[in-house]
């Protein structure tokens, strides 16, 4: 079974009837996800295209047995919707919305995290997992469905590389996209161990970025505990310190957080980092011929 | 959203951290009156955006009005590693017995914020972590139960603290824990903070960093920005909306996603050019932010090629070339484009680049192959 | 502590929960003053900590001063449920259309607060628990994490809150958390909670309960204590800081730890006996304290015999005697009183008993030949 | 390894230079439980009595190890004491302090809980091990060692139920106070839990009170997971309702909480319950020299 989406999955959405939110649904949908409810407060007993809206994200676990959120609300609402997710039992939460307040995050994720909630995002484009369920905005039409588990702080970054290794005849058990922000719920080390332990995955291709020291803890996870081959691409060499690189998270401080640092250290662990995405998706396909 | 120390003392007292008594000022005159007003002296403190404004000259004691008029028309102006000095903040000169630094950071690799006290301050943390690290009392807070009594404990005695003084370092620092969470800092530091010889505590110095998300709730902080300090360019980006990073180099670009823009930068650079910028337009970006983004771009005179990298999810590759054709139609471009549309309709998007067929835009298959045309066009652009 | 309707009004004003403009009257005169004040038909309504006030006549509308005077006449001094009433709230008089409930409890099962909305308010919200169970929404909210929201909306769409209501509701709620956090409140109620015929929401009625251990930190509620509304020996013992509870038997009971003392009142009644009250004097008593507790304890009329039973840990049952021969001294005892001590030092507490030997006092080995004894005393001293 | 304290106890002091701190950590430390520190903010670098005293647990922690923290300081200040010690990465916190506002206990109950801290109390007279350790005030002289569990939420009426036992020539593998207060750390189900596992422990006895439903939650337990049997008593029969007795956590509320109901309650799961502490006693003895 595919980690974090797969067909388990029973999915509401949060902030349906936005204008995104309609969209992506729909799009989700089409591709297969088993989208059960919507919600937008005060839009209870209407529907979108047939998924029945609730006021309340508690209802749509009562009434359909919602077993995965994704959050699509504007970030000004976006934490609340989080925290009401997770007080109603949801155990995956996808959020996309872009723009949270990092405090409001810092709280979020200390709270939801010894509860065994799986967030993914905040600011990141979902999960997919070919063939099975996609939810989120990644294309899927870019990816085909292999062994190939990806992992990445970037969207387009991520479709990029999905699209060099479809070119040399390579799939993707799961694609992840861990988001751009400071603060964010699943890491690189735990979407590494669920890969780990994913009979579905046999190779993990992992995109970093500057900022933050997940690709650190990452490689050092990798080191000590991993036996499924790990390549990676980290992106930012060009990036000057005190800058933010379009995501929140991806800024240089002081010395820390530079590429350079991050690449160093994977290498350390024995994990070829490319140059380019054609150069990762390159060396992904070398260690995927490889015997195991 | 970095703060101005005067800003972020303003701050400082409205949490009751203890500040000294100043007023900001943008001409040598105000700088005068200002001193006249403290009637005792002052020092003049350029107001900049970067660290080592005291090596540069940007902070002066001065005895009485007429120096504190002379240092502020010596200051105001000045160059300090690229900041010009538009406004020196003027305070009532304090005696110091010893120096600490306090701070807190949002730690994101803890995910905790980060509160760290020396008795060693008045120099840059990273050498006091370096040379002294035993000295430097560093815990983490969780930040649903906040900030508590033992946690000043702790940094006290581990930091050494005189005991006379602790009292007054915990109020500091819970007030200072109030205001990160309250204003949604990223970073509150206090260095140096002061003992006087009478033994009281004082933050002399403020560095405070607020989160750009938050900024919403925050208006009165939102404010605060000065315009003014940022390079042309970038105060027309923000001004329209466009994540823009001005760089050193010379071949512009601009792509969807901040992932792929800054692999962009680094692929270009890994075929030998220097880039001028980062520059993303997001993901859904419309015809009319790919005309404002290309404006943005071109502002800057140093740009003598431009590539377009867009890998297509909710952006729409048509929509990415109606834009561009927009913008030629719009604006006088002189450098030659390189584009490379992929994903949503790419096929599309070539299209019309291919039917309108402007003079100076080439279009190229793959990231890499377009990387290699627009440093070619660079260099042969010049 | 629970406070009074118009305490509890004036913290829900205090965090912004509306309620009606009102004063609160000690006599005839003031209550007619208010109405004048208020200048439109007013409610008078009895204050005190009891519920059922309605049923008793304690609550009624008055038309104008005259009749505000009249009432507050009838209603001053009268006996509801055993509580005399000393004040009457005379409030301005609202127009009903609508009923609900609101509350916050401290659920000690659930280690969470507890809210409750309900559209069927108006009556106890053990009625509608279980009448209509599908008409009350509950929630509880982490008490790290807070009032979010969400939470708000919650309650609304569960209670089914008409929509043009919810914003209004969410307010209150927010309000009402906020002040059940910030006044350790272990309960805040609303009920009912009005809702006019022009449609605004509005507290009638208020139970508030804070939490005795945290009043430390609220001198202003601590204030709001009416020791007027105890009988005469619990105001003694909460002048003097002895923990007692009066019952409506006879037998007189003091020991040390709340668990014992409540057995030891079991016990007795198992013996057949009545016991007068509760007493814990509570670890490590001295001399003085057991003084000060027999004191409080023989001012009851109604106890005919005292039962002591003491287990030293912290206690010691040689300064229990002590403390037991010098209130025989300073104080008139006129009952018998049966002494059972066992654990520290109990063989010489019992040697200084036997030693000092006075009339009245026996002592027992066990706890239950203690309750046999005292119930057989108590029956032949009446 | 009997429960909660024992052979392996190495005990923090917080508090330990007050009058009471002192004297109960030096009566603990004669009974043979290891005490290696005491924590007194400003004190640090004295002894007491030749156990060191650090200004901070933290420093006692690293310092002497100390895994269990007992809690000696006044109810304002002990909400912070048991904080420090669990972010100390103390494991057992056993807080004797009576009076601690319930809102601080119902933060720091949420936030220890998650983290597996083992709480003990407020308001609670400790943990006696006979023979391994004594944390908190428990008279020692009056229990045997031997091989029922004792828990309950009063003192005193431990302390007779204890002796009654002696009387009849049984002891005790641990006696557990869980205290008074409405919030505590450890509920009856949690010891019960502890002695169903602890091979130290034949019979459990369970003395219940007035207020909250912790007994009616001990009597479902009971009936679905323990294998080792329980005698019960509980005190309060002749509470009013609405009173607080003693203990800020014995009261009935409306017609919740009063012993008979809990009476019913464990009976119903066949839970046998002594109309008086000898009767109690008299039953353990039954039920302990029946066959298992």
């Amino acid at each position: 079974m595919p980690i974090v989406v797969n067909a388990d999955t029973r999915l509401v959405v949060q902030g349906i009837t936005g204008r995104e939110g309609s969209f992506h649904t729909l799009r989700n949908r089409e591709y297969g996800t088993n989208v059960v409810a919507g919600v937008t407060p005060g839009k209870g007993g209407r529907d979108v295209e047939g998924i029945p809206v609730y006021d309340t994200v508690h209802e749509a676990v009562r009434r359909e047995g919602a077993n995965t959120a994704m959050v699509f609300v504007p970030p000004r609402f976006a934490g609340d919707a989080i925290l009401e997710a997770a007080d109603a039992g949801i155990g995956t939460i996808v959020c996309i919305t872009e723009g949270i307040p990092a405090h409001d995050m810092l709280r979020i994720y200390t709270h939801v995290r010894p509860r065994g909630i799986t967030l993914l995002g905040p600011n990141c484009p979902g999960a997919l997992s070919p063939g099975l369920a996609n939810v989120g905005i990644i294309p899927a039409q870019v990816f085909a469905r292999g062994r190939i588990g990806l992992v990445s702080r970037s969207g387009t970054l991520t479709y990029q590389i999905g699209k060099e290794l479809a070119d040399l005849g390579l799939g993707n058990s799961t694609i992840v996209g861990i988001g751009g922000d400071p603060v964010v719920g699943l890491s690189f080390v735990d979407v590494l161990d669920l890969f780990e332990a994913d009979p579905a995955t046999d190779l993990v291709v992992m995109v970093g970025e500057i900022g933050g020291d997940e690709e650190e803890k990452a490689a050092a996870f990798i080191g000590e505990r991993m036996r499924t081959p790990v390549v990676a691409y980290i992106a930012g060499f060009q990036a000057p310190p005190g800058r933010t690189m379009g995501h929140a998270g991806a800024i240089i401080s002081g010395s820390a957080g530079t590429a350079q640092a991050k690449k160093v250290a994977l290498e350390a662990q024995g994990v070829r980092v490319g140059a380019s995405p054609t150069e990762a998706a390159r060396l992904a396909a070398e260690a995927f011929a490889a015997p195991g | 959203m970095d703060l101005y120390e005067y800003q972020g003392k303003q701050l400082f007292a409205r949490y009751g951290i203890p500040v000294s008594e100043g007023s900001i000022a943008a001409t040598p005159a105000e700088a005068r009156e200002a001193a006249e007003r403290i009637a005792a002296p002052v020092v003049i403190k350029a107001q900049v955006l970067v660290g080592g404004r005291g090596k540069a000259g940007g902070v002066k004691l001065a005895a009485d009005p007429d120096e504190a008029e002379q240092h502020a028309e010596a200051i105001l102006g000045m160059d300090i590693r690229g900041h010009t000095v538009h406004r020196v903040w003027v305070e009532r000169s304090s005696d110091i017995a010893r120096e600490y630094y306090f701070s807190i950071t949002f730690d994101r690799g803890a995910k905790r914020p980060l509160l760290m006290l020396t008795t060693a301050g008045g120099v840059e943390i990273e050498e006091v972590a370096e040379k002294t690290p035993d000295r430097l009392a560093r815990l983490h807070v969780d930040p649903l139960v906040g900030f508590e009594p033992f946690h000043a404990r702790r940094l006290c005695f581990d930091a050494g603290l005189p005991a006379e003084e602790m009292r007054q370092a915990a109020d500091i620092m819970a007030a200072a824990y109030r205001a990160f969470v309250e204003t949604d800092a990223m970073l509150v530091e206090i260095n140096p903070l002061i003992v006087t010889p009478e033994g009281k505590l004082h933050a002399l110095d403020s560095k405070y960093t607020v989160d750009d998300n938050a900024l919403f709730r925050h208006p009165d902080i939102a404010e605060m920005r000065d315009l003014e300090a940022l390079p042309p360019e970038e105060r027309m980006a923000r001004e329209r909306g466009v994540t823009y990073v001005k760089l050193d180099g010379y071949v512009g670009i601009i792509g969807n996603g901040a992932g792929l823009v800054m692999s962009t930068l680094d692929v270009v650079a890994g075929a030998g050019g220097r880039p001028a910028n980062f520059l993303d337009v997001g993901g859904g970006a419309q015809a009319d932010e790919i005309v404002t983004a290309m404006e943005v771009l071109l502002s800057d005179p140093d740009v003598r090629a431009v590539l377009f990298n867009v890998f297509g999810g909710i952006t729409r590759c048509d929509e990415v070339a109606r834009g561009i054709l927009t913008a030629l139609e719009r604006l006088d471009v002189k450098v030659p484009m390189v584009v490379r549309l992929d994903g949503t309709n790419d096929v599309e998007g070539r299209q019309l680049l291919a039917d309108a067929a402007p003079p100076n835009v080439h279009v190229e298959e793959t990231m890499l192959g377009a990387a290699e045309r627009v440093v070619e066009l660079a260099g042969s652009g010049a």
